[in-house]
């Protein structure tokens, strides 16, 4: 166990960025969100959702896959370089630490997705326990400890100290890398914290909240259920709930032409949208009932029942807080319960 | 008219022109030999209600430097009242441009009859000259467009 | 993607001396969709069209694009042209690398990189131009025209000889107009009222000529073929049909203190009146403005001594409401008005005058009963000064740019007339310029100068002076001798520019006739179509198009009514297929579509609409392709672009956006 | 509230109506959801208070399709959505029973937040009933009392009045709020140069992660299909591509709600990313109002709109240049 003072901490994030791209909540217009550290950047650990999560930094919601070059009559094609340099995410949760495994279940499986896996080759995460939980989290309820996060360094902000523990091969390189600014710390006051993390997430309103009845074994019942019609109502078939979530990984394709030739990239797409996958014949969920169902179907059933039982929802609650309808899958939870107690 | 070239800029400037009116003018101008600079490129449409203000915003992304709509003078619309719409809807939709930090200079509008070839040339001569001193189009352009 | 040929014309040397037409036929063939690119001197001419036929068939284009001169000028050639290939004639699209390109670029590298550019955005365009299928439209048989001078009325006498009714509409009491005004006509010196009054006549005779004086057009809506025409019939308080023409009224009508508008408001009138003697109709009208009756209420003589019964002070305006498929506009002239020259003493003196004003006084009908004498004491004058180019010509903001073009001759044809006349009076005339091209003109101008003896001064009069005594100082210069010029004159006469009837602007956007700065009608082509406006259906005849004399003028209006028959003469015309059209699966019925409309071609339906599989009842809009005129205005105020013009669709524009800033 | 289940109850019961479209609490005190109660027993969950600022009029579009009345509730800001989509055509007023609701400001769970406050578990003070003066926040991290009005959204500041501009009967008192000027902020970009006003606005839009939030909320924003989702216009979007594109998506989003927008707030409301999006649309609400004579979307039904008129006197689009500090 290392520690660094609080305020030393710029030093840090300076040293890192010196030898690697370093990503790192930063606010801006008063939101916070994942950037790419500059000098000038006023990074924020003390909020504790950033709006979106740290899915971009592996899965950026929107990346140039390969540009044609057109001239007189012949195209030339150049694939975009995958990523080949080391890069830091500083301050993931626990939450969205296990997002990212949740996208390895779907990118990191034949066929691997290229682009994600070199990513995840040079990506490095320093993860950070949760200091104050918020009323909207329910991570416990998917099995994570706010307290304990899995990373390649994992850290704990215990008053004006950051604590600093490498637990793989890479948490231990970039833990070399900047040895200097690190000193010795003993783990009493890490343990502390925990406890005292542990002691709210009990309080925490969700943290109780039950996922029984919520596997792959479930799918006729669930997806036959009347519920739906009344539950998807106040949906807008906007994208909020998509775009903030650490686990949705649905992504469109498409051309912009430059003018001189074609960008083909990869953008996010949300099963909320009207034209997501759209055919031909038009589009094969052509309600917004259907669409809304799928989300939850999707995150609670389908993706559990192929993937040995883990859930594409980690509790991190961002839904929960940013839906414009106040909609969100705790209530989709709640509300199946609710019927199935009747 | 000369203009100070000793740039490299090449400005795209594009001119939305109303068949009736502004298109003709433009002939005339052509007719009558009154030279304008070649950056102005004329896109011919019915009437200047026609013009999407998509169609401004998008010719901006791909990299225009200046876009300047010409239609009959108020009054004159061969539609009667076609030139009425484009003259709100560009006044608003110019402000909002002017309100999130585009130069003013790089959208005009200007009432060209068929009869001002004079006016025409004149028009795109002083234009082309503001988008000179304007300079490139930085912050509108999509930055995809430059690759 | 269509399968394209782009054809490159030299057009002689006009293009291929400032573009580089090989470049661009190498550019075209790098374009997507180009199957097929060249180049030709000629490309209107038949062997021209040959080769693009030939194209189509061998190629089998599904596209084309011709880089040439305008569209306005050949658009029509080549669309027809494909047509008898075999291709829909939407499928053409033109870019303009003529009149704006090579014509305005002098160095060839960047004339031919915009002929390029030019070419790419037609070639873009036509990548998503879709087949086009022009409707049909009924023609309502019957013409309107818009004015009852000379012009309108050889206009209207020349169609109802080919047998189609006509309406004339004339806001002053009688037909007649301005030639009504003339003394005698240049060069022929015959008397204006002789030749003008048996077409009056005529007119008013005609079975198929229907006149309506003392009225205005109020609205004109519709379109070629088919406009539906407002006319204000202003209350005359005459009944027409009562009315013997007696003149009793004018007799007796006590307040006779009204300026006469066809003396030029030499003399005065009676409030009721007929502008002149041979007026037709030979019905008086009531001027509300001057008369005691409708000023004070008391008097009412003219009805007192109506044997007839005709005066009626009820009567109110009538608007006829009447269809048309051709509108003539023969609005004519009038002097301008000469408060900006007061260097003339116009307003200063009652022996200045304008040469209409001349005409009046030499007239027999005249305030002076046809003696030439001075306005303000009546005694004939010695010494006349002729001052030309009052208002025309004029370099700066004050007048005219143009030359009116009658004044040379009208001047000519006064001197001579007074010189004739009365031998002992002395005529000078200042001249910038004198213009005589017109047959038997410059003849009649010699004439005036030889065998008259009419001095012409070349100069300008810098200022009229009136002296104490009554006489005129008149400072001028002669230009030839470079000397300054005074002379002492007893009556000055200014040619005063000419310009467009006011009311002309108001009729022309009425009838969405173009007109340019100076008022003048435009017509559809300068050289090749100079009687048709480029609104369809609407014609022009006489001064409203350009300054005329006056055989100018009939032959002008023989060929608007030439023009006006050979429309009426079809039975149905093929529509611009270039309408609105909207999608029912998008359009929202919002109606904002049709709050924009002016034709009031979009109407709302409720249908039942299937959307990829949901059925459901929706308010959606439908538009008329009858009365939509294609401006487009719709298309902007749909939000969702449900609503899209067809061949100028959203798609084509930014496709020619794109191309132009790639 | 309670008036409002009962006169909701009866009007079921009587047969006026089919269905209540209002608010349904939440299992968090502050997130209420829109929601559709076709029964009493439904009806026990409806709610209003102080965090009920979703705008009910849009739901109304597809209400309109349903067999028999709906009872809709609108606060007074409501109301000129409501009428702008009648006026559209896109609601039908002889499917909907209105009952006005009174208003004392709108919260913003956010906006409490921002006080220093983390772990909210309990608002009170927020009831209609209440005088709305201050707010009791309970947190997990102590409690705290803020004023009422440090909790509410911007808009509820610049209220354009509490005035209900339809409805068929009014339930609730109201309060005031206003305390700013609407147009203050607008007025304050509009002195910035010309290169500040890109910052401001760059910096702002570079945020947005294109979830079509404030889209999808809006009440002027009904069309089928929008133009930035049809292939039809070729201009789908849909990448958040840090560069001209969202500024174009923002820019004709405003444009296109231009004289009819009602400046109901819900744009900036629903936010994720709390893009003061309301300020596009008011600089044109400020703009028509100053070059055309005031104008407020859906006050009446019969006004001629702006974009959609004109006279022949209209300023030139040079008035731009002539009017802009920059």
């Amino acid at each position: 166990m290392k520690k660094i003072a609080k305020e030393a901490l710029p030093m840090l994030y300076k040293k890192i960025a010196e030898a690697k791209e370093l990503i790192i909540p930063v606010k801006v217009c008063g939101q916070t969100n994942y950037k790419v550290w500059t000098e000038d950047a006023e990074v924020d650990l003390d909020t504790l959702k950033t709006v979106k999560s740290a899915k971009d930094a592996f899965f950026p919601q929107s990346e140039t896959l390969y540009t044609v070059k057109k001239e007189d009559k012949k195209l030339h094609i150049e694939p975009e370089a995958l990523k080949n340099q080391e890069f830091v995410v500083f301050g993931m949760k626990a939450c969205d630490v296990q997002g990212v495994a949740v996208l390895d279940k779907v990118f990191l499986v034949d066929p691997v997705d290229s682009f994600y896996a070199a990513r995840r080759e040079h990506g490095i995460i320093v993860s950070m326990a949760c200091h104050e939980p918020e009323e909207t989290c329910f991570c416990k309820a998917f099995g994570l400890d706010a307290a304990a996060p899995a990373g390649d360094v994992v850290t704990w902000m215990v008053g004006d100290e950051l604590y600093w523990n490498p637990v793989t091969k890479k948490g231990e390189d970039l833990t070399a890398m900047v040895a200097e600014l690190l000193t010795d710390a003993d783990e009493k006051a890490v343990e502390a914290e925990k406890e005292s993390i542990k002691k709210i997430v009990e309080k925490l309103p969700y943290s109780n909240l039950s996922l029984e009845g919520w596997n792959g074994s479930v799918l006729d019942e669930k997806f036959n259920s009347p519920i739906w019609e009344t539950l998807f109502k106040p949906c807008l078939a906007c994208g909020t709930c998509t775009f903030v979530c650490p686990t949705c990984q649905c992504y469109d394709i498409k051309d912009y032409d430059t003018g001189h030739g074609v960008q083909r990239y990869r953008c996010w797409d949300s099963c909320m949208y009207s034209d997501f996958t759209m055919m031909a014949h038009g589009n094969n969920r052509n309600s917004q009932m259907q669409r809304f169902r799928q989300r939850f179907m999707h995150k609670l059933v389908y993706f559990p029942a192929n993937n040995d039982g883990m859930y594409s929802c980690v509790g991190c609650g961002r839904c929960v807080e940013k839906c414009p309808s106040s909609l969100n899958i705790v209530k989709v939870i709640k509300a199946f319960e609710k019927k199935e107690e009747k | 008219m000369s203009i100070n070239n000793n740039s490299e800029f090449k400005p795209k400037i594009v001119a939305f022109c109303c068949n009736w009116c502004s298109y003709a003018g433009a002939d005339l101008a052509g007719s009558s030999r009154l030279t304008y600079p070649a950056d102005v490129k004329i896109i011919r449409v019915p009437c200047s209600c026609r013009v999407n203000p998509m169609f401004i915003l998008r010719a901006f992304e791909k990299g225009a430097d200046g876009v300047i709509l010409c239609g009959c003078h108020p009054g004159d619309c061969h539609y009667t009242s076609g030139n009425f719409y484009a003259r709100r809807r560009m006044t608003l939709l110019f402000s909002m441009l002017d309100y999130i930090g585009v130069e003013n200079g790089r959208t005009r509008v200007e009432w060209v009859s068929a009869a001002e070839g004079v006016k025409f040339s004149a028009t795109m001569n002083s234009f082309v000259e503001k988008i000179y001193s304007l300079g490139k189009n930085v912050r509108l352009e999509d930055l995809r467009c430059k690759n | 993607m269509q399968r394209i040929g782009v054809f490159v014309c030299h057009c002689g040397s006009n293009i291929a001396a400032t573009v580089d037409v090989k470049k661009v036929v190498e550019m075209a063939m790098c374009e997507p969709g180009v199957v097929h690119a060249e180049d030709y001197p000629y490309m209107c001419s038949e062997a021209g069209q040959a080769k693009i036929q030939a194209a189509i068939k061998e190629k089998n284009l599904g596209g084309v694009v011709v880089c040439s001169c305008s569209p306005r000028m050949h658009e029509n050639t080549f669309r027809k042209a494909a047509e008898k290939a075999g291709l829909n004639p939407y499928m053409v699209e033109i870019a303009n690398i003529r009149e704006h390109c090579s014509w305005i670029h002098k160095n060839m590298e960047e004339a031919t990189e915009k002929a390029v550019i030019l070419m790419k955005a037609a070639v873009a365009k036509v990548n998503l131009n879709t087949p086009l299928q022009a409707g049909e439209s009924r023609v309502t048989k019957r013409a309107l025209v818009i004015g009852g001078g000379i012009a309108g009325i050889q206009t209207a006498l020349d169609i109802a000889e080919a047998g189609y009714p006509v309406d004339i509409v004339e806001k002053t009491p009688s037909i007649g107009g301005r030639m009504s005004q003339l003394d005698k006509t240049f060069p022929t010196l015959d008397c204006s009222a002789c030749i003008l009054t048996p077409k009056m006549v005529e007119a008013n005779a005609h079975p198929n000529i229907n006149i309506y004086t003392y009225s205005e057009v109020e609205k004109v809506s519709g379109f070629v073929g088919d406009f539906t025409v407002d006319i204000r019939k202003k209350a005359r308080s005459v009944d027409m049909s009562k009315c013997t023409g007696c003149g009793v009224c004018q007799e007796k009508c006590p307040n006779k203190k009204t300026p006469n508008e066809f003396n030029r408001g030499l003399n005065n009138r009676s409030a009721i009146y007929t502008p002149f003697a041979q007026a037709i109709p030979n019905v008086p009208v009531i001027d509300r403005e001057h008369c005691t009756k409708f000023l004070t209420g008391k008097c009412g003589i003219c009805a007192k001594v109506c044997q007839a019964g005709a005066v009626d002070y009820e009567q109110q305006d009538e608007i006829i409401t009447e269809k048309y498929g051709a509108i003539v506009v023969a609005t004519g002239f009038n002097m301008i008005n000469l408060d900006k020259y007061d260097e003339y003493a116009y307003s200063q003196s009652k022996d200045v005058i304008t040469s209409l004003e001349l005409e009046r006084i030499m007239n027999a009908a005249g305030p002076t009963k046809g003696h030439l004498e001075r306005l303000s004491d009546g005694k004939a004058p010695k010494e006349m000064v002729f001052i030309q180019c009052v208002g025309s010509r004029c370099a700066d903001k004050r007048g005219k740019s143009y030359c009116s073009k009658i004044c040379c001759m009208y001047t000519a044809k006064h001197a001579m007339l007074i010189r004739d006349k009365y031998p002992d009076v002395n005529v000078t005339v200042f001249y910038i310029d004198v213009r005589t091209p017109g047959k038997n003109f410059d003849e009649f101008y010699r004439r005036a100068v030889e065998e008259y003896g009419v001095n012409y001064i070349k100069g300008q009069v810098g200022k009229v002076i009136p002296q104490p005594d009554g006489k005129l100082l008149v400072q001028g210069s002669d230009l030839l001798s470079n000397k300054q010029i005074l002379k002492e004159a007893d009556m000055v006469v200014l040619a005063a520019a000419i310009e467009p009837e006011p009311g002309v602007r108001n009729i022309a956007t009425m009838l969405t006739a173009s007109i340019d700065t100076n008022d003048f009608l435009t017509e559809a082509h300068a050289k090749l179509r100079p009687v048709e406006s480029p609104t369809a259906g609407i014609f022009l005849s006489g001064v409203c198009q350009g300054p005329k004399d006056i055989p100018e003028t009939v032959s002008q209006a023989g060929a608007a009514a030439v023009k006006a028959i050979g429309l009426l003469a079809k039975d149905k015309l093929t529509t611009n297929p270039c309408t609105a059209k909207a999608d029912e699966l998008m359009c929202n019925g919002c109606s904002q579509c049709a709050n924009v409309c002016p034709y009031g071609a979009i109407s709302y339906e409720t249908k039942l609409i299937n959307d990829h599989g949901v059925r459901e009842d929706r308010r959606v809009a439908v538009v008329n392709s009858a009365l939509c005129q294609g401006c487009g205005a719709c298309t902007v105020t749909c939000p969702s672009g449900a609503m899209d013009l067809q061949g100028f669709s959203n798609r084509q524009i930014l496709a020619e956006v794109d191309a132009i800033c790639r | 509230m309670q008036e409002l289940i009962t006169r909701a109850k009866e009007l079921l019961a009587d047969g006026t109506v089919a269905r209540v479209l209002g608010w349904k609490a939440g299992d968090l005190e502050y997130n209420p959801q829109p929601a559709f109660f076709t029964n009493e027993k439904e009806l026990e969950e409806f709610v209003y208070n102080g965090f009920c600022g979703a705008n009910l009029s849009k739901y109304m579009i597809e209400a309109s399709k349903l067999e028999g009345k709906t009872l809709i509730c609108l606060k007074p800001c409501d109301s000129y959505s409501f009428q702008q989509l009648m006026k559209e055509h896109r609601i039908d007023r002889e499917k909907a029973y209105i009952i006005g609701v009174g208003c004392k400001g709108k919260l913003d769970i956010d906006r409490i937040k921002a006080n220093g406050l983390k772990g909210v578990t309990g608002v009170t003070g927020a009831e209609l009933t209440d005088d709305c003066e201050e707010l009791c926040v309970t947190t997990l991290y102590g409690d705290k009392k803020i004023p009422y009005a440090d909790g509410m959204l911007e808009r509820c500041s610049v209220c354009k009045g509490k005035e209900h501009m339809i409805c068929d009967e009014q339930i609730g008192e109201s309060k005031d709020t206003k305390t700013g000027e609407r147009f203050a902020k607008v007025a304050a970009v509009e002195e910035m140069s010309s290169a500040e006003k890109f910052a401001f606005f760059q910096k702002e839009l570079s945020k947005c992660i294109r979830c079509n939030a404030c889209r999808n909320v809006c009440p002027a924003c009904s069309c089928r299909k929008c133009v930035f989702d049809s292939t039809k216009f070729d201009s789908a979007q849909k990448a958040n591509v840090d560069s001209f594109e969202e500024k174009m998506f923002h820019i004709i989003r405003a444009f296109h709600v231009a004289g009819r927008c009602t400046d109901c707030g819900e744009c900036s409301r629903v936010c994720p990313q709390g893009i003061p999006l309301h300020l596009f649309n008011r600089k044109f609400i400020k703009d028509i109002n100053e070059l055309y004579g005031e104008y407020q979307a859906g006050a009446d039904i019969e006004a001629k709109a702006p974009l959609t008129s004109y006279v022949f006197e209209d300023v030139e689009p040079s008035v731009v240049a002539e009017r802009s500090k920059s």
